[in-house]
């Protein structure tokens, strides 16, 4: 797919996002000067309507820019703030620009008090919300999704770190939010877990495709016993492996993003999601196989790689609970045969 | 990395009408078709299903109209091909010939050998089989030994053949030789279409495997005189010509559908009453399959539009060959219940079918060491 | 372990057992002969008591017999008529002599009718009952194990296979039977279903081991690209897997082997049937991998061998229902850690 | 085939009284000790831990009594091992040099080596480490470069040793490297017994892993003089030196039990109310963890008998790595519950730390490639 986005993401990406940088934010700095430039692209408003501000692409193509950013590493809310923007437009609230984030809200206990919504519970696992001015989710009041606004700063927020060093904190939730900060959403698009599994699903088809890239050329320029390891079969075998998940991966989340917003989403996402998580062990597994210790080290971008690959299967929902939810929904499937519940699963390509 | 990309089938291609009308065809022909037959995915035969198949107008689907076929596209021969395979439909009898050796008469055949063959294809009348590896050969074809020596009129073959599919019923075999000698290991190699029914001096045995079924023969050429038409395309091209029919047999639905009908009735047992255990490993094999099916059609999408996917086909084959292995495994896992051959409990005798079939999975289009080879190859491994 | 007895079957197995016999056996011909030679030799009283008629070596060493059947593909039922002579042994029963089978009772009903014991129910799945002259198996009566003696001549045997072609036939039991067939157990020893899964484990290592053995001696003769296939680092890998999976399944055997008639029998049969199940399916798909299709032929040995492993994954017990019962046990366990649990439930040596 | 048979251990090895004075002082000594701490396995460090081990006896069991042993066999050796092991304790300290230093310096050093090192082992007072990879070695230890000179009262040290663990902390290195120049590829090596607290001119500087600490050291010898009598062993014997060291670094309990405490955090959570898929996978791991053992102690009985089992020992360690690797996945399989650096909940503490691990676990003793070679050449493939 060509694309101009894709391509001037990839340049920015390229030019700007170090391996220091990916040090750096994993311990805890976030890298704003990039962040600026990202937002003057434009590139967090890739998914709302060309008419509030976006580009006006496919939501495939502008969900493309997710696997880029998985691709060389990205330490910044881009993900959650391309969702956090589509999801506050679909609701026509106000975009704040800024870095903002999601959060499931699933869990969350929503009343009405007078005209404003009071939110109660926790939000756990909220990706770099320590980074961002507004924390956006979708919880359930009378029956209605609504989409929630959370100013960052009125927030307690308790911070913890994923696998890979990244902001994935905590938040105990107990306010009455302003009346343009608690909206119905006029049309369903999926919950928080659905959208959130959506981006890591991308990021990790990136990731693991960098991954691959860095396995090949480090078994070719690597002599052992007199020759580079890339002619041994079994390190052969393990690049084919690598390469069949991550090809799976990818697929599968770009299947994912084409049934973005169609009835489609929730079967592939949840397929996306699982597929990754699945392929991200073996790859990160091989991976490090064939580095030996080298790519163990600080000091080896590998080394930050796997472990945000690894650390995405955590996000918005486990392997475990999505291939759950495919199964229950295969298992009580009103189809005749399996058969007919997989082709009617797959995405139909984005409405016209 | 674009190297390992799959593009999305292009939209509109799910030919949903199609698609029923098949599935309508399938309900009324194999309603009595019971799953232990349909275990057998592809291997199952029955020349009476291809001719009604092929008047539906599903065989030949890509070929020429003036060849007898219909001039629909790869994607559509798709939609039938998976519908087929994923009910256990008996299709061997026209499968080979519809998917390989029909195309390859088209690419290199005579205008004589296209009229003559190819319309009978399109008709699901001609059953064709595969002479390619020999006793000692195995996944090494450049070990061929079987040779033709040019005599006047024709060519006279010597050698042995193994396992070759349906040889006792086929019509025809494409058979891969030597005609030459050469340095080069791949030099000095021709196809030929051998009338099985017209030839003399041909002697087929059968090979019983696993499952105690004859799908497998020895074909022995002794002293077999064929006449100078029966080579196809180019003599000492055989190499090559080969190597690009293989692609035909890569990435196709039947590269993950052949333990289908297990999955099928595996479903049927947890379909009421099934644990979370078991919902997810079901949702893992869903997704596995929801994805597997996605890049083989993008595969067929791609080869649709004249591109050469080699690299993509093989990641195809090698997870789907992976996945359908996988299968009797899976279902062992979730239920506790005997295989038994035959028998008269359905799922029993699906998994006893299916386990004694796993092995062969990977004698088809090459093993996965060379699949491996050519993927790593792919990937740009020096 | 020097033993004269595997020795002595080691030779009588390996100068008679062909080939051709086995291809008959499993479509339906006991070789007779061979039956009495092995009786002759004494080798179906192994495992009783020396006063009985047995050899008077430990149970471990007696046991041993069944690995050099299995790996000789012996399609006879010496194990059944082993492990039914011993069981009549310690209820003090007749030893009729002759071909003897087991069959898992726990489904039994049994019921006193004056001084007789009627009982009915199904037994499935019963091994070689066609060609047997007795079916012993133990069942419970108001609460005790009692050993049930039934002679086949007056039980309606319906016909079936496993996946080897070997027979496995189904009974359907309504019958009263005569005062010396139905004997209280004077001290538990198991289960049917123990003692056949303890006879189809130690088959099974017996049977890899053989496969193991073709696999090395094809992958050293059959050359392929120039080189002989063994010199392939796949090849290798596969038959470095074999060999590991091999291995385990007989020192699991072994293990339960050793614990006969022991407190440990229980949880080392559970883990060594489950153990040499998940092993046949892993060795037997590598071998066919080495030999590509020559192996899948009748004609060939690896064709029985496969098929037979693959077959006594189903006999007294799946994969799946030792498992659960190993892991019920460890999750119920007294024991402060799982690691005790484990220290405890290995084998502690034969008794003194 | 007796090729891969595992002799049962010898009858009355379980010292079931040794195994409970050892339970009862891990009670007492680690009762505070979390689970995210036992989760290190034998990297946990504690000088502490080890004297007060030692004081019980329970290091250098093996060693003569005159070098401060207690001339007790392998087996008894083993069930403090395993108990140790499972339990998590921090005994990197005296570990390395318990297992390989200590035994290699009995075997092959000189009276005086002996005599003054030894004993301080036996106190658990040193901590030893291994300087064998090399940046450009890896697993192809004949690629080594670092070079011994030998200069006026002994040698000069030149190169860079990689991935040594706890360099920064240890007593002593035993070093691999160059003494001479050979056309053999295994010629010229030695082995060197270096003081690191009282020899200038080394550079160690940390290497930090996946799990964020540091273990790892690289460590670089700039014209480092060593003394004469800091050669260990034979001059260009390096080579056989260290395959028999290797031996004992083979096959033990450490090389199935790296992941156990995320083994017991797992059946905490489970025990109460398990499912019945999960009680299978549970009894699938304890049946693959009894086989361990039980193939893990024949191997220590066969080492006692001073057989070679070195195709079992590569055998076992094969099945333990795969073994331990595979507790992560396992754990995911059966429970969704998120891995959580450094949290509260120890469970998502010890799946983060152990998921992190993991990829070490093939760091040690060899990579899959070379067990696994080795493994075939024991099978006798030519």
């Amino acid at each position: 797919m060509e694309s101009m986005i894709h391509d001037m993401a990839e340049r920015l990406f390229r030019d700007h996002v170090t391996h220091r940088m990916r040090e750096d934010a994993a311990s805890g700095q976030c890298p704003e000067a990039l962040w600026t430039q990202i937002e003057e692209a434009g590139l967090t408003m890739a998914l709302v309507p060309e008419d509030a501000g976006g580009f006006g692409v496919p939501p495939a193509e502008a969900l493309g820019l997710l696997r880029i950013a998985g691709a060389h590493g990205l330490p910044l809310p881009l993900a959650e703030t391309l969702i956090a923007n589509a999801v506050l437009a679909t609701a026509n609230m106000a975009l704040p620009g800024g870095r903002l984030t999601i959060a499931e809200g699933e869990a969350l206990r929503l009343e009405q008090r007078g005209k404003r919504v009071h939110a109660s519970g926790h939000l756990t696992l909220v990706p770099f919300a320590r980074w961002a001015s507004l924390i956006v989710t979708i919880a359930v009041l009378d029956g209605t999704d609504h989409v929630l606004s959370l100013p960052v700063k009125v927030l307690n927020v308790a911070p913890a770190q994923d696998l890979a060093g990244m902001p994935r904190d905590d938040i105990k939730l107990d306010h009455t939010l302003a009346e343009t900060d608690a909206v119905p959403l006029p049309r369903p698009m999926g919950g928080m877990r659905q959208l959130g599994a959506l981006i890591r699903s991308l990021a990790a088809a990136g990731a693991m495709e960098t991954i691959l890239e860095m396995s090949i050329q480090y078994a070719n320029d690597r002599v052992q016993f007199g020759r580079p390891i890339g002619k041994f079969q079994a390190i052969q075998h393990n690049l084919a492996t690598m390469a069949g998940e991550t090809a799976a991966s990818r697929t599968a989340a770009e299947m994912a993003a084409g049934s973005y917003d169609t009835p489609a989403f929730a079967l592939t996402v949840a397929a996306a999601k699982a597929r990754a998580g699945e392929a991200a062990e073996k790859v990160g597994a091989l991976a490090h196989q064939i580095h030996g210790a080298i790519g163990y080290t600080q000091e080896h971008a590998l080394h930050h790689f796997t472990k945000r690959i690894w650390g995405w299967r955590d996000d918005f929902g486990t392997e475990l609970d999505w291939t759950r939810e495919l199964g229950r929904a295969a298992l009580s499937s009103p189809h005749d045969t399996f058969w007919h519940f997989i082709t009617d699963s797959a995405a139909k390509g984005a409405p016209a | 990395m674009t190297l390992t990309a799959f593009s999305p089938p292009p939209p509109g291609t799910d030919f949903d009408d199609l698609r029923q009308e098949v599935r309508t065809f399938l309900a009324e022909e194999l309603a009595d078709f019971p799953p232990e037959k349909r275990a057998k995915s592809w291997n199952g035969f029955s020349r009476d299903f291809s001719r009604k198949l092929a008047q539906r107008g599903w065989v030949g689907m890509t070929f020429p109209k003036e060849y007898g076929g219909h001039a629909r596209n790869a994607l559509e021969r798709y939609v039938v091909s998976e519908e087929l395979l994923a009910a256990g439909a008996p299709v061997i009898s026209h499968w080979i010939a519809d998917r390989q050796s029909g195309p390859l008469i088209l690419a290199k055949g005579t205008d004589d050998q296209k009229r003559r063959i190819v319309p009978r294809i399109a008709a699901g009348e001609l059953c064709f089989c595969i002479g390619m590896s020999e006793p000692d050969s195995g996944s090494d074809l450049a070990a061929t030994r079987t040779m033709a020596t040019e005599v006047e009129g024709g060519f006279r073959i010597n050698g042995t053949k193994v396992w070759t599919t349906y040889a006792h019923v086929a019509d025809y075999m494409i058979l891969f030789c030597r005609t030459g000698k050469s340095d080069d290991r791949h030099g000095g190699m021709s196809q030929f279409l051998v009338d099985l029914k017209a030839t003399d001096n041909i002697q087929i045995t059968p090979i019983i495997d696993l499952s105690g079924e004859h799908h497998f023969n020895q074909v022995v050429f002794d002293d077999t005189f064929l006449p100078s038409d029966a080579l196809l395309g180019e003599k000492g091209e055989g190499w090559s010509q080969v190597m690009s029919e293989l692609a035909f047999e890569r990435s196709g639905p039947e590269r993950f559908l052949s333990s289908f009908a297990l999955i099928e009735e595996l479903i049927r047992l947890l379909r009421d009453d099934a644990t979370e255990a078991q919902q997810a490993e079901i949702g893992r094999l869903s997704a596995h399959l929801m994805v597997l099916r996605q890049m083989s059609r993008s595969v067929a999408g791609m080869l649709n539009e004249g591109e050469n996917p080699s690299l993509q086909a093989a990641i195809v084959k090698d997870l789907g060959a992976l996945f359908e292995k996988d299968i009797p495994r899976l279902a062992r896992s979730l239920v506790s219940r005997p295989a038994v051959p035959g028998g008269s409990d359905s799922y029993a005798a699906v998994l006893a079918y299916t386990e004694l079939a796993v092995p062969s999975f990977s004698l088809r289009g090459g093993t996965r060491e060379i699949l491996r080879g050519i993927i790593a190859r792919g990937l740009g491994l020096r």
